[in-house]
């Protein structure tokens, strides 16, 4: 049998902090936010000890569904309940006022509540930078945007991505590709669309390949990577350092990271330290919740720029768009 | 060859009880029986396509046991069944060498031996033709062929009459003969006792699933052989009192229909048929299968939309009147095949009685249903007319053919049709229930009932019908009084040998066609 | 009399067997699966068993319940003339969707806003799957492929008019699309019996009245038997006066009208907006409720109830240290084992019927023969 | 009845049957160059490249591969008269065990491994529905839910724990597998690839066609062009095929000439589902280099609506899924604008279909045909793309159009979906 949840973790001794996580659909390991979460919770675990307690959603879940899966973990005791997506947001309205000690989490949407902490990503503001260093990097002037589904999360990403490109030289081009659109969600997880589209981009002179598209996007990179002085950046997560891709990292220029597991540590790094974070917490670049990765040292070169226009973005001069 | 004790079976049966048969090397044995006997169920037992409860089996004195068809064809021994068994959409080389592949191959090797086995006994097979374009006739050759190719001593022919004109069956019998001078076995069934005693050196008599006794051929009467078959005298369909008025209740003028086949092309299946029924008349079509009779019957029964013609019932044009409106108007409708048209076999027998008058009383009021009324009114049919089963809530499939039958002929007959279209009503029945049948029918004509009878009995056909049509091609060819026409002279008029109206010839053999009349249903009505 | 009373009542053992011989076999094959995967499977059924009964989630198992009874019998209507609806899914998506967006455009009192939306979303879901009825009767193409097909496509119409500017506006706080609020006029009662454990939603009310109508139009009424017999016999339908085609294209109209029905939980109950995370698959859900439910509407109830058990415990398991992946795996093996207990009782059941009334006509010959002797002597 | 005499009456109005229009290589040919000339049209008008460029082609090719397979599993199963809507099952099995052998022991063990899983797919679905006589469409529907399920549960023990997990596998995805080898021709593919760099119209579109055929060809890919020619072979030209489509035609027949119908039908059913795990194993390991959950997309329904197209014959099937592939990798590859360049393409077979059914004197029909063209052009005239959401719906329209227009000439086996016991043929 599986260990016991309700010991609360005092056999081990370390900690009685019970963490219980409630995962979008895709849960753990779908190269996408909720494993940039998952990381930031094993990161946490690792530190503070503790029992986690991860659930997942499924597509035909109901709001009905995602308050069961806050309430059941949130009277059982754990504390912080993270709530990975947007789509928690109305379970959430629901379910914090019932457990006024617990203090709630929600990824990627503001929910009010004195006990709730609200993690935005200013997804579109690293994406920027995406789009500076393909601009930058970029021989043909052309660029390739792939997006795994065409909803406004995505869109988001395409929106700043677009505006950077465009900003540093106005003359380059940028392709737009969605995977799969709506409620087909099948765009996160085709590789072999992903690989699809990249093939088509680079047949028409693109050289630089930016996806937001979850598992889709592996299908990409090993596409651009096959093709010589292309270029591909990952997203989410630092996808150079994903051992899934290891035989093509150095065809990756750089990724977007969006870093949730910053925001799940911080949160639980607050509540271990007696001093719940609540209320609407935005991870942009100003405080590195949101950034471009520099492994493989690819965009080593183009650093100042890129850091100039940090600055810029920073202090307001540059402001990114949300919306293509 | 000899079968011994041989007891098979079914759920709610015993098809075969108790049964010893023997038969001698290169001679045409026949087994006679009526429907249902078990004759089949011992044939395929025989070749191994059912196995036997009990009983043996043995070949030249040698004990063998047959778990599947192909261990009979080893042994020699090859059938040719009661329903074809073809399938349609293979070439003819195809549907022969289905199963013996080993023998010559599937290619050219195997053609030329169809070829060589169909000129050696004159079948006239063409190898390379899809089966669905041939006709009846030269199916039951493919069938003879598949069953020679395999190299059989001993061929069984499953009732490979029905369904051919009694032209092609001396082809057949002439067939037969030269295979039994190559010293093949040939054991032959029909219920036609005439074709057995001109065909077969032995007869045995199946009655209820087992041997009643065997015959000589050479000594034995019809009447007779049909006397031990049935355990007592024959009934027959004779009906001479004629109740035909002059009130016409069914016409039918011009009427065409042309139906795609199956590469979308379009052909005439109906041409130009005109008829006349009048109340209280028989009138019989007479034509071997798929020369259009099921379309004409789905025409009338508004089943299928004809491309002219006008259909009058009583008076009333119904030519553009959908199915249900029809039989509401009070046609009746025996269906040719009862299992896919005439019953829910699933269903229980009071929602059998339902079914084609769901909007009619008693069974709903408005657009309710009315399950006790059904109910009680299944329970009548049941007794009046002599359904025998155990209660209403049985399944159809439950019960035996002839008591399905009766149980359609009841709830037919409980909406005092109009008309009545009677398609094959005592096919598979037994000949108990046929009397029934017939006599029904008989009753309702009394009291005005105009019938559309379509039989392929020419017996039933000549003695229930007031008047008679032959159909050939979607055509209505000939016209023949029942009273004295023969069956052989309405067979060749079923091959397209002769038209106009029938002439009985005193001279034997001879049939002379000439045509007299105009309407010529019209003269038949007269005459009676 | 008495006889039918016993056949009737050898059905009814026999139609239970089925789906006891499944759930049977279902929790012996899971079992097996834990115990070959290294986890004690007696425990899991324990841990399901006490957590499914609690009252909350009672509650909860109704709620999610009323959904999948309402696509099991959009999908059972179908399959009780031999059609298979795949496109329930895409239907009541369709349905919904348009319910949300005319809903949100007008503000009426409750008792006309409510049917209005209702009747929009039956409406357009039953126009959607008309399109796979007509292409059907029309040109021939096989309801399975056509419906499978209009799934994808409701996919793709409702992406594009969900977008902001068009039908929808973004929340940019949630990065979530939804058509306008539906006003409160529109939202659906609830009951609530114990305030721990949630309020029950007031739809099930609707679905009950469904399941009854389903149940008196197939049983009661002379449509109702019409398509019985098409399903049981497409030939005998034809030749007993149905207009088979019209049928077809009907009972299309009437399964995609309930599947219209699908989406009002969750919209008039819960969310009362279409957004782009309105739940979807349900479609899928019905196909197998009604499976299990052998397309009985109380069937078909006890089959939605199992699902939504399934899926509550399944949350507990993880909650435990299961992987809650091994419910999917029970419900495929009961789905299976419920099909093939349905067939091989079935056959039973007739052969015995069969025998038993050959049986019976055999005694009474005998007896009449014996009579009839008796009678000579 | 006129006063005529004997005579053999009426035997005109049975005209003798036409000959069967049977597809002949000329024809087959010409249709080719048919199609290919009005897509160098289009391209040449709408200035879509894509239409016929060999990245496309190549790229159609990929997409056709796991539709064609899924469609080919299909025609297996229903030419021995079992309907396997459960193919998707099926490929999802196959990818699944397909990458969990891949992964550990390279992509020819996987493959291996994916044909088994679909294999032991097409036998449960064999069971129930040969042996227990279950509605196939019901079996196949609950084989896929426990597909899904049974995938699922192993998935998160298999590929999250131990190396596995360490070399980036995940619950929804296993490690990446090894490349399949592919297949340049050398010296050819440059050469039809400079061609194509001209733009000449109709030479450089036939150079972009042959050189995305034969460039960077998996071979995989290989593997199922040559399954199609086999499965003609086998079914058309030997025993085993006579005998297995036999069963689908009339199986009652075939065992009254001692063919074991059941043993056939567990054959080509199993055999189904070996090739539908080769399907997902292809979408695993070749377009791919991983399991990933939801990977199969519904394929092995879009499969079965390609080999109904293809009128349940091989050549039919592969037009059917090449169309898929086609439609697909263009949507992907170009988005809005290729997609509009297909309208026209549209807009032309219509106008061609208008035509022929003038011809055939149904001016209803051939009016209804004009009407949807004209309305189509206008479209096309009036726009410059095809809003993205459109765009990924094409195959699904495209497939929905295509059988619309050809379903009514369909044939299918005839005892294809019918339940059959042994010995109980009357
Ligand atoms: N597969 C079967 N299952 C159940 N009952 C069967 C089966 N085959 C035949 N029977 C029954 O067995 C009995 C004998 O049938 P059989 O076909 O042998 O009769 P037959 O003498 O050939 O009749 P016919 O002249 O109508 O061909 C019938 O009552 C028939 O319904
Ligand atoms: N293919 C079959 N499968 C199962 N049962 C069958 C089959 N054919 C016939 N039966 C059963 O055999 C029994 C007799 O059927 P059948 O109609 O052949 O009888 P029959 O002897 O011709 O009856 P009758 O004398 O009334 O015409 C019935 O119980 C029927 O259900
Ligand atoms: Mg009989
Ligand atoms: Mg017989």
């Amino acid at each position: 049998g599986a260990s016991s949840t309700q010991s609360s973790g005092s056999s081990s001794g370390k900690s009685s902090l019970k963490v219980g996580i409630a995962y979008d659909v895709g849960g753990r390991g779908d190269h996408s936010f909720n494993d940039s979460a998952a990381r930031g919770l094993d990161k946490a675990t690792k530190e503070f000890g503790g029992t986690p307690k991860e659930l997942t959603a499924k597509t035909t879940d109901t709001d009905q569904d995602r308050e069961q899966y806050l309430d059941d973990l949130a009277s059982n005791g754990y504390n912080p309940v993270i709530a990975v997506g947007f789509a928690y947001a109305n379970a959430l309205k629901a379910e914090a006022p019932k457990f006024p000690k617990t203090t709630f989490a929600i990824v990627d949407s503001v929910v009010p509540g004195a006990n709730i902490d609200s993690m935005s990503f200013a997804t579109p503001e690293s994406s920027y930078l995406a789009g500076v260093a393909a601009a930058l990097k970029s021989k043909t002037g052309h660029i390739g945007f792939i997006g795994g589904v065409d909803n406004a999360l995505i869109k988001g990403f395409q929106a700043g991505f677009q505006q950077g490109v465009t900003d540093t030289k106005p003359s380059d081009k940028v392709t737009v590709q969605y995977l799969s659109t709506g409620s087909d969600l099948s765009g996160f997880s085709s590789p072999d669309k992903g690989a699809s589209a990249a093939a088509g981009m680079l047949s028409q002179g693109i050289d630089v390949v930016y996806s937001a598209a979850g598992s889709s996007g592996t299908g990409s990179i090993e596409t651009v990577a096959a093709k010589k002085g292309a270029w591909a950046i990952g997203v989410d997560s630092d996808q150079y350092q994903d051992p899934a891709l290891a035989k093509y990292k150095n065809s990756i220029l750089t990724s977007a990271v969006k870093n949730v597991d910053v925001a799940v540590f911080d949160l639980i790094q607050s509540i271990h330290n007696g001093k719940p974070l609540t209320g609407n917490n935005t991870y942009n670049l100003a405080n590195g919740g949101v950034s471009l990765a520099t492994s493989g040292g690819f965009i080593k070169d183009i650093q100042p720029q890129l850091d100039a226009v940090t600055k810029k973005i920073i202090s307001g001069q540059i402001k990114v768009k949300q919306t293509p | 060859m000899e079968l011994k004790g041989i007891t098979k079976r079914f759920p709610g049966v015993v098809a075969n009880h108790d049964i010893d048969i023997t038969v001698r090397r290169g001679i045409v044995h026949a087994l006679v029986g009526e429907n249902g006997a078990g004759k089949s169920t011992l044939m395929k037992i025989l070749y191994g396509m059912q196995k036997p409860d009990e009983g043996t089996i043995a070949i030249d004195g040698e004990q063998v046991s047959f778990s599947n068809p192909g261990d009979a064809i080893v042994r020699g021994i090859g059938m040719v069944h009661q329903h074809f068994m073809l399938a349609d959409n293979l070439t003819v080389l195809e549907n022969v060498v289905l199963g013996s592949e080993k023998l010559h191959g599937i290619g050219a090797k195997a053609r030329a031996r169809i070829t060589e086995i169909s000129d050696a006994y004159g079948l006239g097979v063409r190898p390379d033709v899809l089966v669905e374009d041939l006709g009846v006739a030269d199916r039951q050759r493919v069938e003879i062929l598949k069953v020679l190719y395999r190299g059989a001593r001993t061929l069984i022919l499953d009732e490979p009459t029905a369904v051919l004109v009694p032209q092609e069956v001396d082809a057949l019998f002439d067939n037969l003969r030269e295979l039994k001078a190559e010293g093949l076995t040939v054991i032959f069934i029909s219920h036609k006792l005439g074709e057995v005693l001109s065909v077969a050196d032995e007869i045995t008599v199946i009655r209820r699933g087992t041997t009643v006794g065997t015959a000589d051929p050479k000594s034995i009467t019809t009447k007779q052989l049909a006397e031990l078959m049935v355990g007592s005298e024959l009934p027959s369909p004779e009906t001479r009192e004629s109740t035909v008025t002059d009130v016409p209740m069914l016409q039918v003028e011009g009427l065409r229909l042309t139906a795609p086949d199956q590469d979308g092309v379009e052909r005439t299946v109906l041409d130009d048929i005109a008829l006349t029924i009048h109340k209280g008349e028989v009138l019989g079509i007479a034509g071997v299968e798929g020369n259009g009779q099921a379309e004409l019957v789905e025409a009338i029964m508004g089943m299928r939309a004809p491309d002219a013609g006008v259909i009058t019932l009583d008076g009333q044009d119904i030519s553009r009147t959908p199915t249900r409106k029809r039989r509401e108007d009070g046609i009746g409708y025996i269906p040719e095949d009862r299992h896919r048209h005439g019953l829910l076999l699933e269903a229980p027998l009071w929602e059998n009685r339902i079914l084609g008058h769901v909007t009619e009383q008693p069974n709903s009021k408005g657009a309710l249903l009315d399950p006790a009324a059904a109910r009680r009114d299944t329970e009548r049919i049941v007794a009046e007319y002599d359904v025998r089963t155990p209660g209403i809530d049985v399944t159809a499939a439950s019960l035996s053919g002839g008591n399905q039958q009766k149980l359609i002929v009841g709830r037919e007959m409980s909406h005092h049709p109009k008309l009545l279209i009677a398609a094959h009503p005592t096919r598979g029945v037994d000949v108990g229930a046929q009397a029934q049948i017939w006599d029904q029918i008989r009753a309702a004509r009394r009291e005005g009932l105009a019938v559309l009878l379509i039989s392929a009995d020419l017996d039933e056909l000549i003695g229930l019908s007031d008047c008679l049509r032959v159909m050939f091609r979607g055509r209505l060819v000939a016209d023949a009084d029942p009273a004295t026409i023969t069956p052989e002279e309405l067979g060749s008029a079923m091959t397209g040998a002769s038209s106009g109206h029938l002439e009985h010839a005193s001279a034997a053999g001879a049939v002379t066609g000439t045509a007299v009349s105009d309407t010529a249903s019209e003269k038949a009505g007269g005459e009676d | 009399m008495k006889k039918f009373a016993k056949i009737d009542k050898d059905r009814l053992l026999l139609g239970i067997a089925a789906p006891v011989l499944a759930v049977v076999a279902a929790l012996v094959v899971t079992a097996l699966v834990l115990l070959a995967t290294g986890k004690e499977p007696f425990k899991a059924f324990q841990i399901m068993v006490s957590y499914g009964f609690k009252s909350d989630s009672q509650v909860f198992i109704l709620n999610e319940a009323t959904t999948y009874y309402l696509a099991g019998l959009a999908v059972a209507i179908g399959f009780r003339m031999n059609l298979f609806n795949i496109g329930v899914d895409g239907q009541y998506r369709m349905g919904a969707f348009f319910g949300a967006v005319v809903g949100g455009m007008v503000t009426l009192p409750s008792f006309l806003e409510i049917p209005l939306i209702i009747v929009v979303s039956m409406v357009v879901a039953a126009a959607w799957s008309a399109i796979a009825g007509f292409l059907k009767v029309g040109r021939g193409v096989s309801e399975v492929i056509a419906t499978i097909m209009l799934n994808s496509i409701a996919t793709a119409v409702i992406s594009y008019l969900l977008q902001p500017g068009r039908l929808a506006h973004l929340n940019s706080n949630t990065n979530s699309v939804y058509t306008t609020m539906l006003p409160k006029s529109a939202w659906f009662f609830t009951m609530t019996t114990n305030p721990a454990a949630g309020p029950i939603e007031g739809f099930i009310v609707i679905a009950v009245l469904a399941g009854v109508a389903y149940w008196f139009v197939l049983a009661r009424t002379r449509f109702g038997f019409d398509l019985r017999t098409v399903g049981q016999s497409e030939s005998a339908a034809e030749a007993s006066g149905v207009n088979v085609k019209k049928m077809i294209v009907t009972s299309m109209v009437i399964s995609g009208a309930l599947a219209g029905l699908v989406g009002m939980p969750a919209l008039l109950n819960e969310a009362h907006t279409y957004s782009d995370e309105f739940p979807t698959g349900i479609g899928f859900i019905g196909i197998a409720v009604a499976l299990l439910g052998r397309n009985h509407p109380v069937g078909i109830g006890i089959g939605a109830l199992l699902w939504a058990f399934l899926d509550r415990t399944s949350n507990w398991l993880e909650f435990n240290g299961y992987d809650k992946e091994i419910v999917g795996v029970i419900q495929g093996v009961i789905v299976l084992c419920v099909v093939i207990a349905y067939e091989v009782v079935r056959r039973y059941g007739l052969g015995r019927q069969q025998r038993k009334v050959g049986e019976e006509l055999a005694a009474a010959a005998s007896v009449k023969k014996t009579e009839a002797q008796g009678a000579a002597v | 009845m006129s006063t005529t005499t004997t005579a053999a009456p009426a035997a005109k109005t049975a005209p003798a049957k036409a000959p069967r229009t049977k597809l002949s290589t000329p024809v087959i040919l010409l249709i080719v160059a048919g199609a290919l000339i009005a897509v160098a049209a289009v391209r040449a008008i709408t200035g879509a490249r894509d239409v016929t460029s060999s990245g496309q082609i190549g790229g159609a090719l990929q997409m056709a591969v796991p539709v064609g397979l899924a469609g080919l599993a299909g025609l297996w199963s229903e030419r021995a008269g079992v309907v396997n809507i459960g193919l998707e099952g099926m490929m999802i099995l196959g990818s699944f065990f397909g990458a969990w052998a891949g992964w550990q022991h390279g992509p020819w063990i996987g493959l291996l491994a994916g044909v088994i899983g679909g294999a032991l797919g097409g036998l449960v679905h064999a069971i129930a529905t040969v042996t227990f006589g279950v509605d196939h469409i019901v079996s196949g529907v609950a084989l896929t839910l426990l597909a899904q399920g049974a995938t699922e549960y192993l998935a998160k023990i298999w590929f999250n724990t131990g190396k596995a997990a360490t070399l980036g596998g995940n619950p929804k995805q296993s490690p990446p597998i090894g490349s399949v080898p592919s297949i340049t021709v050398p010296g050819l593919s440059p050469w039809l690839a400079h061609i194509e760099a001209h733009h000449w119209f109709l030479v450089s579109d036939l150079a972009g066609v042959l050189g995305g055929l034969i460039t960077n060809l998996s071979v995989f890919t290989v593997i199922a062009a040559l399954l199609f020619g086999a499965t003609y072979w086998v079914l058309w030209r030997t025993s085993f095929g006579l005998r297995l489509r036999s069963c689908g035609e009339a199986p009652v027949a075939a065992e009254s000439l001692g063919v074991d119908v059941y043993r056939y039908k567990y054959a080509a059913v199993i055999m189904s589902g070996a090739l539908a795990g080769f399907g997902g194993a292809f979408l695993a390991m070749v377009p791919a280099h991983a399991y990933n959950e939801g990977q199969t997309g519904g394929r092995g329904y879009i499969g079965l609506a390609a080999m109904i197209f293809g009128n349940w014959r091989p050549g039919g099937l592969a037009m059917g899924a090449g169309l898929f592939g086609y439609t697909d990798s263009l949507q992907l590859r170009n988005g809005g604008p290729a997609a509009h360049a297909l309208l026209l393409l549209l807009v032309l077979l219509l106008v061609l279909m208008a035509a022929w059914k003038f011809s055939r004197k149904s001016y209803r029909q051939a009016v209804l045909n004009a009407v949807f063209a004209g309305l189509l052009l206008l479209w096309f005239l009036m726009t410059d793309t095809i809003p993205s959401e459109f765009v990924s719906a094409t195959p699904y329209v495209a497939t929905l159009l295509v059988l619309g227009l050809s379903a009514q000439r369909l044939r299918m086996p005839k005892a294809d979906g019918k339940p059959y016991r042994k010995g109980q043929g009357k």
